[in-house]
């Protein structure tokens, strides 16, 4: 018998008291607490912002997250609490859903842009959890889909996004990376607006879906052309899905709708050759045995 | 124009993350509910608890098997498995552990001289056997005074840190309660790379425990107030309360998840479910689970 | 106890870095005297300069042999020597350029479609070649509006921030001048992991110059006033000039150096010293120079 | 005859006048400023606190790196400017000397914790610039030399140097795959106090010197120790020189003082094997060839 003191049991498990109530045990109080954040969080910019995006024929990160994955399959959301305590709470999970789930079966990243959080511009966080996602694609060696819908860069928090190691610049070596020696399938569907450098986030994946009329690509937006060059032209002309599949050809899929977008993910996902772990792509079929040797009997020491 | 005409269908969001415990592709339950996870975490933080038992609450039927546990028993090392895929699991023991030479109990929670050598060995083995490591954190340091150093405890540390940090199999991190100084770091700090870092709500990852702090800050003050029979006047006092409430501010685990210093902050229910997936996700990579990025072999 | 007694000899630490022009190992000197710079360089930092000249002080001579100079001369491409060790230099042309189609002059330091094509093939012929690379930094950015978007600059300029992120080759950044926008990070921008980067006293960092900060902040606010045939009035006009100031700052290549973006400031005659040295060191690992470390083959 | 304008020859250069002088072309006032504040972070902590090391028997961190490197050869210092703007400019060089030089002809990366900068402790951007020094040492495969003499931890500013992905423990990530897969030699040599954490860099390079009476490394100092286990101890004995070099083994020289410390490494690293990039371990001799193609005559093109 080990020296330790054995389990003693506990009484009744408490009813839902209320957080920060002192007679609820400490535990239980904690993890209801964190259920009232994440609620909060998930709300993203709020009730009125998400019924702008439907107004706009648009889903909003989460529900384009929701419908991309294999419905009942676990989501774990990876930094949903970034950034919660920042910007007096105006970048709630830094206005970006990331995670890792599954698309017929098959382990993927996720990462999309959320539009109802300032229209989905990048805060300094929002680098940072763009990051940690590519990174967890390139560790893992799983397709990794962006969902993009984003304004660019939050100018008044520049200094956290665009310069240095870890600022934007560090995506899009990423992307090259991913793309050139490591062979990670990288989707983006451009599902909004995206404009100036983050443009080469989908322009460095493999393929780029755009939804027709409510998406953009564009290195300036008519403003900044309007400044430029002296030139008015509007959104769609500039950059939009029409422009980009027919005669820029930076774009190669055109979608009706965010439903036929995300279906259209779904599908070039499951199309993707197996990773077989050897850098040769195989041909589809079963995910590549884990590499750990057959399983001793449990209660056999290693 | 879609949606602006009638009440579109739009997908459900309301699944949070691992609740879907009975997800097809997880058969397996763990050896005890994890709801019981509520109970047999103590409700204040510094109290003892039953470390093999909090183990089944997340690894398959039987739970740890032990390695060495009769050995340096304050850390401890096993196999186990979640939803079938076979793990070798590090753990902090909590509350005093017997000293089989008669010297005095070891603090569970403390990394000693003999024990950081008994999981550098184990690390390393697994490793060889390429069994994905879990590292289940409730460390709050490592020992430090005469007797620790001249057995050479910093050698024994930093065996320790390099057989962790230079482990090619996936690293799986769960904070479940104390995660400071350099045991932290030992124990697959984020600066480590691990592959994922979950946290419970009751983790506490910190350089060091509000008390400590004041002691670091303060000590000397109060040596000279004792040493002329006086005691902390009330700016004192405050100043040394408001260093223990920042210091408890930033331990608490939505601070850390606030930071990105964790992945994701993670209910007892959730957690197997939440585990068993990032596990079955790193194991898509046969390769060398170290770093940004590893370049196929041949790129020159 | 050493040094209590008497005056101990210190080592003498005056010499600055780069500066010991004559270092045994760099008998050769630049095509042009490094001191020249200070007069290439223009006294306002809109205004043009002679690149190939300004080359011929850093290179040894001849300085650059271009590449491919009839076409989209805006973006430089050419080889050269850094004391006898041949490289590949990718430079920014300032003030306006021929077009050869007879189309509108194109802007020096703006990167246009064909010049992202041009430099993204360069950069892979040099890769290929084994040619260490130098980016001399004076770019603002990459063109806009419909021309540019439908003849498919994205995808351009996405090849050349492949065909530079993914080249294995030894890369050295030198910022000369203006360094913004999109054009920063395709001329090796800091977070693509370049091997060196350093700065003149000139280098001007930043996602844009203060005046485009003002055009994008206020340009709305200001079309508004014009079509209202009204003029900013005095709090408008110091909100703009803030603005401005702040950019300015965050521009100065000492506010790089403070936050590390760049490795070093360097003065114009420590240049070729500096870039001798780091040349040669990074030219020690024949490996592939991407990313923090690079894991010999076999660590499985 | 390319485009571009000629070059225009300017007036005379001005001597030097007093920087901020609007008069002075910008250039030149730019380089002059430049030099001025190079020269205030150089010092360092200041004149008192460089005399006061030197009342202990020390040398400053700019004297031990410029007696370890070759003479009159070109040293590069990195990142002299980080955090020059930053804490009232009470850390100059974040308080820690890193750069790229030669010893017996060969490049090395050297790390120097300046002692006169609040007791050499750690800032968050100390910790930036040691990362750095290594990343450097890693993709160049060249050694790396610690000069250690730091008080650990700056607390007060612990948040942004003891957690997070590139915080402090990141450095003994990086000394653990030097160590252990990359084959490049770490040289540390303890030259003040190495407290906590900070104990581990040494302790993860290759080989440790430590000199004799100024030189301390332990997991806890005495307060320490008094606090925690209620044992007052001396530094000496609970971990001096002779006590790591003679009863823990710890340490594997003993240097008498700073000038021989430093003669010890430069004879270390003399004796170290020249890296022939195969990751197989040459014997001395030159270094490996440049791996560029023999040089086309240079007016040819590529
Ligand atoms: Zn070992
Ligand atoms: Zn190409």
């Amino acid at each position: 018998m080990s020296p330790r003191s054995a389990g003693s049991a506990r009484a009744g498990k408490a009813g839902r008291a209320s957080a920060g109530d002192p007679a609820v045990p400490r535990v239980r109080r904690l993890a209801e607490e964190l259920e009232e954040l994440r609620a909060r969080l998930r709300l993203g910019g709020g009730t009125k912002r998400i019924e702008r995006e439907h107004a706009r024929g648009k889903w909003t990160a989460r529900e384009r997250v929701a419908a991309l994955l294999d419905p009942g399959d676990t989501f774990v959301e990876i930094g949903l609490l970034v950034a919660h305590d920042l910007y007096d709470g105006r970048a709630p999970a830094a206005g970006v859903v990331t995670g890792v789930g599954r698309i017929h079966g098959r382990e993927v990243v996720v990462v999309a842009n959320d539009a109802t959080v300032k229209a989905g511009a990048w805060w300094p966080e929002t680098i940072a959890k763009i990051l940690r996602a590519q990174e967890i694609a390139m560790r893992c060696r799983i397709p990794i889909v962006y969902l993009v819908d984003s304004a660019g860069v939050n100018l008044p928090y520049q200094g956290g996004v665009f310069p240095g190691k870890y600022g934007a610049a560090r995506i899009f070596y990423y992307n090259s990376l991913m793309r050139r020696y490591l062979g990670i399938p990288q989707i983006a569907a451009v599902m909004g607006p995206c404009i100036a450098g983050g443009a080469y986030l989908p322009a460095l994946s493999d393929v780029i879906v755009m939804v027709e009329g409510t998406s953009f690509m564009g290195l300036g937006g008519p403003n900044l052309v309007k400044g430029a060059i002296g030139q008015t032209v509007e959104a769609e002309e500039l950059g939009g899905a029409r422009m980009h599949t027919s005669v820029s050809g930076v774009a190669h899929y055109l979608a009706e709708d965010d439903p036929a977008c995300i279906e259209k993910i779904r599908v070039l996902i499951e199309a993707l050759p197996r990773w077989d772990g050897s850098g040769a792509v195989g041909g589809g079929g079963a995910p590549p045995p884990p590499p750990t040797t057959p399983p001793p009997p449990p209660s056999a020491p290693p | 124009m879609w949606g602006a005409s009638g009440q579109a269908s739009r997908p459900d969001t309301t699944g949070s993350p691992g609740s879907r415990q009975g997800s097809p592709s997880s058969p397996i339950g763990p050896a005890r509910p994890a709801e019981d996870l509520y109970d047999l975490l103590p409700d204040d933080h510094r109290h003892p608890y039953d470390m093999p038992e909090v183990l089944r609450c997340i690894l398959d039927e039987p739970g740890l098997v032990e390695y060495q546990p009769e050995y340096a028993p304050e850390m401890m090392c096993g196999t186990g498995a979640i939803d079938g895929m076979q793990i070798a699991v590090i753990a902090n023991a909590r509350g005093m552990v017997r000293d089989a030479e008669g010297g005095p109990p070891r603090f569970g929670g403390i990394v000693y001289t003999k024990s950081a050598e008994k999981v550098a060995g184990f690390i390393e083995t697994m490793n060889r056997r390429r069994r994905p490591l879990l590292f289940v954190q409730d460390v709050s340091g490592f020992m430090v005074g005469p007797k620790a150093e001249r057995s050479g405890i910093i050698r024994a540390g930093a065996h320790f840190v390099e057989a962790m940090a230079s482990a090619t199999v996936p690293k799986l991190v769960l904070t479940l309660n104390h995660a400071s100084g350099a045991g932290y770091y030992a124990m697959a700090g984020q600066g480590f790379d691990p592959d994922f870092i979950l946290s419970l709500p009751t983790g506490r990852m910190g350089v060091m425990e509000g008390e400590s702090a004041v002691m670091a800050l303060f000590s000397r003050q109060l040596e000279e107030l004792r040493e002329r029979g006086e005691v902390p006047d009330e700016e004192l006092r405050t100043r040394m309360d408001e260093v223990r409430e920042d210091y408890d501010r930033q331990l608490d685990a939505r601070f850390a998840g606030a930071r990105g210093f964790v992945d994701e902050v993670v209910l007892p229910g959730e957690l197997r479910g939440a585990m068993a997936l990032l596990l079955r996700a790193a194991l898509n990579n046969p390769g060398p689970h170290l770093g940004a990025f590893h370049l196929p072999p041949g790129v020159v």
